[in-house]
Order: structure tokens, then C-alpha cells, then sequence
């Protein structure tokens, strides 16, 4: 199969590692009506994601937390082209993918501050969130693993002819991982309606990619070894996301099999909230800062000539909203701590013996 | 009533499960020639290909599919060739499918069974393809485990755990395949976490589970004919874990002897010895004794497997030391 | 003596040992920035890119990498970040590197250390990071397991394991790592294999491991406050076992209660337990008790956790438990 | 780094699946004077492998059994550029790899048998054949498992600057594991000096290899996702193995990192010696006894000149001395059953508590 090419590349890029010719400062001009609707997404997110980092400088998450900043126009623009029976799924950096596909933003966010009424019941945490009523069936805390369950999923749709289609996100990191390997590999053996995407982002944890890749590119120049295209899109650019996702799921709906595909993106904060990301040079972080996702958009919507006011109201109800739901998230209760004890077994308990 | 091998039994249970539920689907390395222990065995033929899926040598990606599938509400059956090789996929196993359902809340269910060969019993497989390895499925809530001793036990424990809505690891034992039993002909479902008394005796309870139940059963036989009446229970399932049915018979034998392929540095054998040790104390009037598998990875050569392997002799040595050990304490 | 944390004392016995013997490498997921826990800083820069690997995230290739370099005469020591994280390399840990001596007939020797960060300790990382699987090692033989409850032992305890010619898994409790303590200066090795009674008592015998070390002491002060001395015996390796240390407490106090953070079904409790009453069975005046983490997968919100971990209160309840029992039952 | 291309093509290939275009049935004229020497040394192989089936299929051999029939040309043409000090590692499928570098054949035909004298003590058996003294650093019996470990290896000499090279023989059904992804990896990463050679006889157990990757070729296609070569050789043709992995050890040896080589070549028999290898077509099994190494080399040994008497009496010595050797062995005991409780640790032992 062949799907289309990744965005236009400005041919230059910002100096340095990482070096990434198809990620663009410029604005993203709107060629989609539903672009203003695609901002208000991202900018739910981007609200989201500062409040939970908010709440975990001040001590108020147990546990970890892996935001998404940065990436917000993969996670709402390859929601914005699933039906709403597809499949996703991805990793512990996953509020972002959950929100997206329409999970309660308030049982989310209860999960996060362990509250009754946590989208997990409080058993997963923000590593774990998931909603499979709408579709996000989990993120996964080791890299890789969830990889081959995408394949399942997809085998299931591809065993009942459902036209389901998986969408799986992963970190560049993750391509290192056996589990990524077979599951790819599986995938196109079996021609699995799966989209793999791989949110390159430069870095595992610490340690720039490029360290720990004998190829340059980690997704991309791994596909022909499983007799995929190399497709490559700018991450930050939620109409990019948009075509070349569409255009996957398109065929892998269609029958054509699986894609692997390499969206370019930057983390705006550290690995997880407690990282303060040292180890990355300042002007880096500055280069890429310009390329935010929901700057670009934004810069494109007032070139189309969307006033300013607007967008910034957009902003403003995002986190006026997220300030009020914090609130009614904490007058909640902890949970029951006998709910500790249910949900093991599908009897609803957690017995192994009589 | 049909005699049926054990290896014939498995793929019987595969059968009438897939023709009763158009869920149950099949996967693994060369399942669709019938396996390498032929335990699939004209299943491809009969359900087509939509039903039973060879897969590359990838068990991470074989289990992960089927978690995935489960997920998706099919009712996957995967085939891991040899149990050692829950290893290579380890993170599957005891990583994401027994805590999924959990970890979200219960929005999940993982209606899956993993099944292969396991244990040594003889056949010279050694260290990498010989092993015993329920012990590593206990080390994890939320994974049922099943290990049948006989045909119909292994019919009717694969067909009720295809049927569980939870995960199940059904540990077949590869020296068993070939025995020989009368399997009960219409639909045949042994409950799981129920034990069964395979042996009645009034002396000491030998606890078993798959191939040790048989070693026990001669045992017993052997010990009869130096007046030492053991009673001999056959677990079935590790997980759910049919404890009563052990401290009942404790309570009436006073005598406990464990008998596990598991090594003896941490075996099943020990979760049971612990429960008698805390639950059945003033019923105990003599130690608690476990015979397990030698505690050094498992050697090939016939003189040096057999030195290791858990063994009817050994039994019959434990049980009369204990019950001598017994009179001289209290005599 | 310095004053160091537990990841220090960490930092510090890699660095006394790589100065000792330039055979001493590390490997591992960010260990040259000084790894997430901070358990390896400064020794890229001390000793040079040769001797600290920076790898990519690939369990299998840094345990295997790790073997292989021992096989050949190396020294490694490899970080598996989190201990949940063994599942993604198992059958290196579990099939090959504990095997690999014996199957070859003693051609080769494998001196390496795998360690990283283990337990729950109640910090909120979950079933996928939270788990306590000193259990899982210890259903394999030939690989040892040390577990340091204190920074001196995480010292001590990770020198004799980059010393001994044994592959050797160190268990790091991450909610110990800044837990700080007066370490001896000069040279400091703990052999394996050698239990320590923390606080002496007659009543009965606390068993513990790692974070549990702490948990009972607090527990054993509380328990005075009621009359009940508490004896406490901190295992520091499970592989060597010193079970003649536990038999010998047990000799003295003739209660046992094992407290450890592997969940209740299968955990390395349940092997010291077994062993009390096959080997302490006449020594004992009361059932043996395990106090185990909750067997569930971990949940994540604080009073969840707090549920299933384990946790003075319930040793101390436990405890008092069986000495209320005992008077009944003896009374 | 760029090594020899592989042996010429003969553009056709037998038909049906496995079909290899590389791999003809022409003599191997000799253009390398020590062919009569790499002939014998295939004909040595030839009969032990010969003797351990007959052995097995009299009961006389305890475990599986996997022989090297037909790949012969591999482990000498390797071995052959081997210096003494470098490393070897290699499969269940693992005695032709053992005695090409010079394992003693008595020892290990007593392990196969059993008896005391085994080279790993009777705890090995056939699958896990070893023999550190002569650089074979044993015989793994999971698939894939020993590519980390090889890696390892070389990693050890690459920190110890020794310039020795580590050698991994594997399946073509490998190359489909995560351990197979995560050790090439690795090794491009760091710039090991290991030849990963990969012996593509076109099946895993019954299943074709064809049908379960997405690519035509397991190795050679996988080579660019770490940045490598793809090498291509005629496994059957020991003067071409000898050219193309001499070239990727010397690059190795001179600092130039890893290479992936694939070598296609066909089993003689079944998958393991209890196996009759019935689902392979006949007339595929012809077309490739017709390519059979010991054939070929032979035929170009006759071209070159040399009387078939003395090839003969290579053949018969090989065989003479086998079976004398069989009936040394099988007077031999059995291990002591003593010996099962030494070697765990390395103080000799087995005890695990006090
Ligand atoms: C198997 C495994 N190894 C290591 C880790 C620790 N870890 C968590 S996230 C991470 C980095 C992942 O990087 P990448 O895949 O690029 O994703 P990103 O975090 O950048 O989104 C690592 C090493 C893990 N969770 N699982
Ligand atoms: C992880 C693992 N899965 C499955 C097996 C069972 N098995 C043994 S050999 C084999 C086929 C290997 O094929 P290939 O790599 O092509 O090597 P060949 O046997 O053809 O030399 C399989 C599936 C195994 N030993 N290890
Ligand atoms: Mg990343
Ligand atoms: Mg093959």
C-alpha cells in the first residue's frame, strides 16, 4: 500500500540534536474547516496537562506523571479521524490520547489526584488511564508491551470483518524493544488493520535517540525491514497528522494492512513532572518551543483571519474549566479502600483460594 | 465413552469448544500442522483459517494478540510450545494480562487461555525446554493455573478454562501426552479450583498436582504394602487453589506431604506446606515434608535426570521416614 | 564513617568496586546521566565511557550483554531500572544466565550483578512498577538474591555480589533509596548468605526482608508496648538462604511470623515457612503466619495502596493475633 | 563498512517455495587451495551428523536431537576464518559448530550418548553443546536467546581492545524474535565486532519461512534497520561462506562494527532428528539434495582433478572413525549421578541455604 507523503519540509531545521528538517515553525494555515475545532481540542489538552502538572508540583498526585504537552496535535489529530468503534491504545504518557478520543476529562483527572470517581477507580493512576467506552483501551507503563495488544485488538476486528481499525502511539525509545519488533512484524504477516505511530520526540527518558539508534530516524528507517513505507509526518502540525493518519486508517480499514508511522513532535517539559529535562540544551528546547503545536495552529487561524479574542477565550474556558473540575475532584472522597479488594477476577473479587 | 490420549483429549476440548463458541480462535508456532506435540491436530482442517493462526517465532507478540483479542471480547487460546518459553514472553504473562482488568477499573475482561508443555518427567529436554514452571504463575495474581494429570482432566480443565472469563495457564505435561484414559463422551467441564481425592487413606495426605499425582498414586500403592494407608489429592488447579479440600484431609490424616516438580527453592509446594503451617497446625502431629524437583537446572543425561526428578522411590522414602521419624518422636 | 543514603551507598560500592577491578562494568538505560534513581552518578565521568554503558531500551540485549561479557571474563553490572521490568528480559535472567554453568558441565562462570529498583513502599507506581518480585528469582535455581534493607547492606551487599563469581540479582527498594545512615569508610562487604538478628526477643520471630526489615522493627517496638518482645531477623539474601539463622530464632522463641512484600500466593514467605515446619516443626508452640502483600496487582491511589501494602499496623495486629491465640489455645 | 557482495547468481533457482535464485547446483570449482581440507572437514561433519541420526533412531540418544545435515558448508566455511581466540555461539542445531572449531567429536558423541566423558558432563546434552577451549561458547536451545549474549561477548572484547570476533549462527525463524531485533540493535549501536550469520534454510520447524515474515528474506531485509548491509551468501557453497564472512571478520576485527550476514542452504532431514519433514514438497527436497555442499564441492574437487578414490577415502575414514568411536563411547558408564548436584555455583555446589 502507499499512502501520502509525509508534510512539506522547510529543508533547514533548528541546529543541533535533534535535528529535524520536516518540523516547520511556520504557521499551519488552515486548509480544514474543522481546524478552529482541532485548536480547542489541543487546547483542552494543553489546559489538562499544566493543571496535572500543576497539581504535581504541589504534591497532590501519588506516583508518577507523564505528560503529554508538546504532542497534542498527534493525539487530536489522529483522534479526529477514528470512527468511534476503532481501537487506541499507548503509553503511560496517555491522558492526552485518552481525552482525545472523549474520556471524561473529570474521571480523569480524579484518577490523577486518587479521588472516587477516577476513570481506573483509582487502581491505575496516571499510567494506566483508560476508557473503553470510548474506544482507548489502555496506556501502558512498559515500554513496548502494548504493541503486540494492538495487534489483537486489530486480529479481533480482522477475525469478526468489523472494518475496526487500532491506532497505536508509541515513543521513539520504545523502537529499541523486542515487542516492538514482533508486533510489527506480526502485523504485517497477518495484515492487521493497525496504525502504528511512533511520537518521536527525540529523547528516551534522558538519553537523546540518536544515541541509541544506529539509523537516523527510529520508526521511519526501521518500516522496509517489515516491507512497510516509510511515512514521516510533522507531529506538530495537527493538519499533517490529520492527512497522513487519515490516509493509514484509510487503508487499513480497507484492507490494505498495517502502517508504521513516524510523527515528529518535542516534549515541552521533562520525561515525567518530577524531570526538569536539564539535560537538554536551552536553545534546543527554545528552536522547538517555536514549533509548539498549538502556537503554529494558532498563528495559522489568525493569518485565516480568526481574531485573537477568540482563541484566547478558547484558552481561557479550557482552563477555567480545569480550575473548577479540580475543585470538585478534591471535595471527593479517597477511594473506599475495600475497593482494593475488587476487580481482580471477572466474579468482581480477588479470592485464589477457598 | 471414548479412549482418548492426553494430547488427543486437548485437541478433542479445543474441538468442542470452537464448534460450541465462534469466539474461542487458536494461535502459535505451527498450531495449524496440529502443533509439534500434535495437540491441534486437524483443527485448522475442520475450522478453517479464520480460526487457527500459525504465527512467527514471536511469543511476545503471540500472547500480546491474544490479550489484545480478549480484550476485544474473542476468547483466544494461544499455544506457548514448551512452558520455558513463557520466559521470552514473561512480560505479557505476568505484566499486562492478569492486571489489566484491575488497573482499569475493571472496564476489562481477559478471557484467554495459554497453554503448552511442561515439566520434565524423563524425557531428557533439560534445562531450556524441562522445566516445571507453575511456580512462576503463582508468583502473579490474576492468572488462573491449571495443570491436569490424566486425558479426561485434561479435557475438562481446558474446557472450563476456555470457558473462565479470566485468564488461565493450562500447564500440560509433556510426558503424559501419551497416556491413555476413557474420557467421558459428551461435554465434560471440571470446574475449576475443586481437588479431588484421587486416593482415600487414613495415614498421611500426599498433595499432587499433574504428573506427581500419578508418581503418588504408585507411591501410595508401594506404601500400602508396608501398612501405610496414604490418602492422595490431586490439586487440578493451583489458581483458584481448592485449600479446604487440603486442610479436610489433613484434619483426618494428621500427616502432610507435598510431592511437586517445582524446584524446592521456592515451588507451589511451599504455598501449600505455608497454609498447613498457619491453618492446620493442631491438626498436624508431624512435619510438614516437601519432596520437590532438584534444586539445579535440569540435566540431560538418563543417570543425572533421574537423580533430580522427582521420583516414586523418593516419595515412598519421604512418607516412610516421616511416619518412622513419627513414631520415634512419639514413642 | 559517612553519613550516606541508600542510593549513595549504592553509587559508592560501584565506584569502590570499578576502582578495585577494572573488570567491572556497568550497563543500563540512562546509568552515564546517572540513572532515574540516581543510583549511578559520577562513575561515567570518574571512569570513563569504557566502563559505563548508556544503552537503548532493550532489557534483553543488556542482560544478555551482560552474560555474554561475563562468559567472557568481564565483571558486568547491569541496571534493569525497575524490577517489574525482568518480565521484558526473563528468559535471559530466568533460562540462560542462571543455567548456563550447569548445563555446560562448569565450562563456564557467570560474575555478574543485575540490580535495580524493586517493592512498593506505598510511592504510587502501580502493577506495572511497583512490584515486589524477589519471588520471581527465587523460583529459578542458580542465580542469588540479595536484598538490602538498610544503606550499609546496600553497600556491603552489592560489593560481595560484583565480588562473587555467581550472577547475583540485587533488589533495591526504591522507597529506601533516601533513607540515610552512618556507613562503615573503609572497605565494606557483607557476605551473602548471612542473616542478621536486628533486635533480639523471646516471644517470637519476625522474618523480614528489605522494607520489611523496618516495618517489623517499628512493629516490634509497638509490640513491647504490649508485653510482646519481638524478635527480628533481617534475611539480607534469599539465595544463599540462612535458614539455620531462622531455625535457631525459632529454637529460642517457638513462634514464627514471616513478613515479606511478595504477594501471599507464591512469595518467598512461603518457602521460610515450609522449611519452620518441615525443620521447626517440634520447636513450634503456634501456627506459623505470613504477612504478605496484598495479593492483588498494586493499585495506585494512596488509600488503595496503603490497603494492600504491608504495613506496621498489620504486623503488629498479626502478631498479637497469634499470641492471643496461643493463650486461648493453650489457656 | 561495505564487505564482498555474494556469489553470483544463477538468475533462476529452484521453483516452488523455498525458491533461491542464490543458491545453484553447479560444482564449486576451487579456487583456494585448501578446499581438500575444507572437504574433509565437511565430511567429517557429514558422518557424525549421519551417526548421531542412525543413533537416535536406534532410541540410543536420551532428548531431541537437531542435526546439521546440509548446512555444512556454513560452519566450516565460518570456522575456517576464525582465528583460535575469537568466539562462537550458536543453536540447539549447535554440533557442526562445536566440532568445526575444533571441539573434540568423542566427547561430544558421548554427551549426545550419555555417557561419562560428555563434554558438558552428561548436563548439556545435544542442544547445548559447548566447548569454551576452543572459542565455542556453547549451543542455546531458546530461539534467539543467544544474539544478546554474543553481543556481550564482543562487547568484551571491544572493551578489552583484544580484536577478537565474536561469531552467532541462527535460524531464519529467529530473525522474527525480539531478541533477534534488540542484539542486532545493540550491536550496530555500539559497534561490536560480531558476525550475526544467519542460516536460512527456509523453515521454522513445518512452517515455511516465507509465511510467516512480511519480507522475502529474514535477515538480508532486516539489514538496513540497523543500518547495515545486505549480505546475501550461497550457504551451500563453502569457498563463498569462507569469502563473505572472512570479509565481515576481518571488517569486525579492523573496527568497523557488525554485520548481518545471510546464508541460504536447506536441512537434509527433518527439523529435529525425531522429525520425517513430511510437509515438505519431494521434488523441492530433490532440487536441494542436488545442491547438497558435499556434492558440489566434491564435483568441483573432481573438475579441478582430484581422483574420486581419494574423496572416497576421505568419506570412508570419516565414517570408520566414527563408528569406532560409537563403540568407545557406548563402553563408557553413565555419568554418576553424584555429578547432578555439581556445577550450579561456581564453588562447585549446588546448595542453596544452609
Ligand atoms: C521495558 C521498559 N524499560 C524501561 C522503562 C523505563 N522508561 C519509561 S519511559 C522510558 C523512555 C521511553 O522513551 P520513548 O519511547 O521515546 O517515549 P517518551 O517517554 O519519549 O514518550 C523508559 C526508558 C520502561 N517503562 N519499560
Ligand atoms: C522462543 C522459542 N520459541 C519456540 C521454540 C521452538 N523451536 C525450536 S527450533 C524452532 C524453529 C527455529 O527455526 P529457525 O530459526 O529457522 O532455525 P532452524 O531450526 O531452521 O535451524 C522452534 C520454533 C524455541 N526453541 N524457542
Ligand atoms: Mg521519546
Ligand atoms: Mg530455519
Amino acid at each position: 500500500m502507499s499512502h501520502e507523503a509525509a508534510s512539506a519540509s522547510d529543508g533547514a531545521g533548528p541546529p543541533g540534536v535533534p535535528s529535524d528538517p520536516d518540523v516547520p515553525s511556520d504557521p499551519d494555515v488552515p486548509s480544514d474547516p474543522d481546524v478552529p475545532d482541532l485548536y480547542a481540542r489541543m487546547s483542552y489538552l494543553r489546559a489538562f496537562e499544566e493543571r496535572a502538572d500543576s497539581l504535581y508540583r504541589q504534591g497532590m498526585i501519588h506516583g508518577p506523571v507523564h505528560l503529554g504537552l508538546g504532542h497534542e496535535a498527534i493525539a487530536i489529530g489522529a483522534a479526529s479521524v477514528l470512527r468511534h468503534d476503532d481501537y487506541s491504545i499507548g503509553t503511560y504518557r496517555g491522558h492526552a490520547h485518552a481525552l482525545a478520543r472523549g474520556a471524561p476529562p473529570e474521571a480523569v483527572l480524579a484518577e490523577l489526584l486518587g479521588r472516587a470517581g477516577g476513570i481506573c477507580a483509582g487502581k491505575g493512576g496516571s499510567m494506566h488511564i483508560t476508557s473503553t467506552e470510548h474506544g482507548y483501551y489502555g496506556s501502558y507503563a512498559i515500554v513496548g508491551a502494548h504493541l503486540p495488544i494492538a495487534c489483537g485488538l486489530a486480529w479481533a476486528a480482522r477475525i469478526r470483518h468489523t472494518s475496526q481499525v487500532t491506532a497505536c502511539f508509541f515513543g521513539d525509545g520504545a523502537t529499541n524493544i523486542g515487542a516492538f519488533h514482533e508486533a510489527v512484524n506480526l502485523a504485517a504477516v497477518w495484515r492487521l488493520p493497525v496504525v502504528f505511530v511512533c511520537e518521536n520526540n527525540w529523547y528516551m527518558e534522558y538519553t537523546p535517540i540518536a544515541d541509541v539508534i544506529p539509523v537516523a530516524l527510529p520508526a521511519a528507517d526501521r518500516a522496509a525491514a517489515y516491507g512497510l513505507d516509510r511515512i514521516i509526518v510533522d507531529g506538530n502540525d495537527v493538519q499533517a497528522v490529520r492527512r497522513v493518519v487519515g490516509s493509514a486508517v484509510a487503508a487499513a480499514r480497507g484492507g490494505q494492512g498495517p502502517s508504521l508511522i513516524e510523527a515528529h513532535t518535542y516534549r515541552l517539559k521533562g520525561h515525567s513532572a518530577a524531570d526538569g529535562g536539564a539535560y537538554r540544551p536551552a536553545d534546543e528546547v527554545a528552536r522547538w518551543r517555536e514549533r509548539d503545536p498549538l502556537l503554529r495552529t494558532r498563528k495559522g487561524l489568525l493569518q485565516a483571519g480568526l481574531p485573537a479574542a477568540a482563541l484566547d477565550e478558547i484558552d481561557r474556558q479550557a482552563r477555567d474549566d480545569l480550575i473548577a473540575m479540580t475543585e470538585r475532584v478534591l471535595a471527593q472522597p479517597a477511594p473506599d479502600p475495600a475497593t482494593a479488594w475488587t476487580d481482580v477476577w471477572d466474579d468482581g473479587g480477588w479470592q485464589w483460594r477457598n | 465413552m471414548a479412549e482418548l490420549t492426553y494430547r488427543q483429549a486437548i485437541a478433542a476440548a479445543l474441538a468442542q469448544e470452537m464448534a460450541r463458541d465462534e469466539r474461542v480462535v487458536l494461535l502459535g508456532e505451527d498450531v495449524a500442522s496440529g502443533g509439534v506435540f500434535k495437540t491441534t491436530t486437524g483443527l485448522r482442517e475442520r475450522f478453517g483459517p479464520d480460526r487457527v493462526w500459525n504465527t512467527p517465532i514471536s511469543e511476545q507478540a503471540i500472547a500480546g494478540a491474544a490479550m489484545g483479542a480478549a480484550m476485544a471480547g474473542l476468547r483466544p487460546v494461544a499455544e506457548i510450545m514448551f512452558s520455558d518459553f513463557y520466559a521470552t514472553c514473561w512480560d505479557q504473562v505476568a505484566n499486562e494480562i492478569p492486571k489489566v482488568r484491575y488497573m482499569t477499573g475493571g472496564q476489562l475482561s481477559m478471557p484467554l487461555v495459554l497453554r503448552g508443555a511442561n515439566g520434565s518427567g524423563g524425557l531428557g529436554f533439560g534445562s531450556q525446554h524441562g522445566q516445571s514452571v507453575e511456580n512462576w504463575a503463582m508468583c502473579v495474581p490474576g492468572i488462573k493455573i491449571a495443570s491436569p494429570a490424566t486425558p479426561a482432566e485434561a479435557f475438562g480443565l481446558l474446557a472450563a478454562a476456555i470457558r473462565d472469563n479470566d485468564p488461565v495457564i493450562v500447564f500440560e505435561h509433556k510426558a503424559l501426552y501419551s497416556r491413555k484414559e476413557q474420557c467421558p463422551d459428551d461435554e465434560h467441564v471440571i470446574p475449576l479450583g475443586r481437588a479431588a481425592v484421587v486416593r482415600p487413606g487414613r495415614d498421611c495426605t500426599l498433595v499432587a498436582l499433574s504428573i506427581t499425582v500419578g508418581i503418588c498414586l504408585a507411591a501410595a500403592d508401594e506404601l500400602a504394602t508396608h501398612g501405610i494407608e496414604a490418602e492422595v489429592i490431586d490439586l487440578r488447579t493451583l489458581v483458584p487453589l481448592d485449600a479446604a479440600a487440603v486442610l479436610a484431609s489433613v484434619a483426618r490424616t494428621s500427616r502432610l506431604v507435598v510431592v511437586e516438580e517445582n524446584p524446592g527453592q521456592l515451588g507451589w509446594g511451599a504455598s501449600i506446606a505455608a497454609i498447613a503451617a498457619q491453618e492446620a497446625f493442631y491438626d498436624l502431629t508431624a512435619p510438614v515434608i516437601r519432596i520437590s524437583g532438584g534444586n539445579v537446572p535440569l540435566p540431560v543425561a538418563a543417570s543425572l535426570e533421574a537423580e533430580v526428578d522427582v521420583s516414586v522411590p523418593r516419595v515412598v522414602a519421604g512418607v516412610r521416614a516421616l511416619l518412622g521419624q513419627l513414631r520415634q518422636s512419639t514413642g
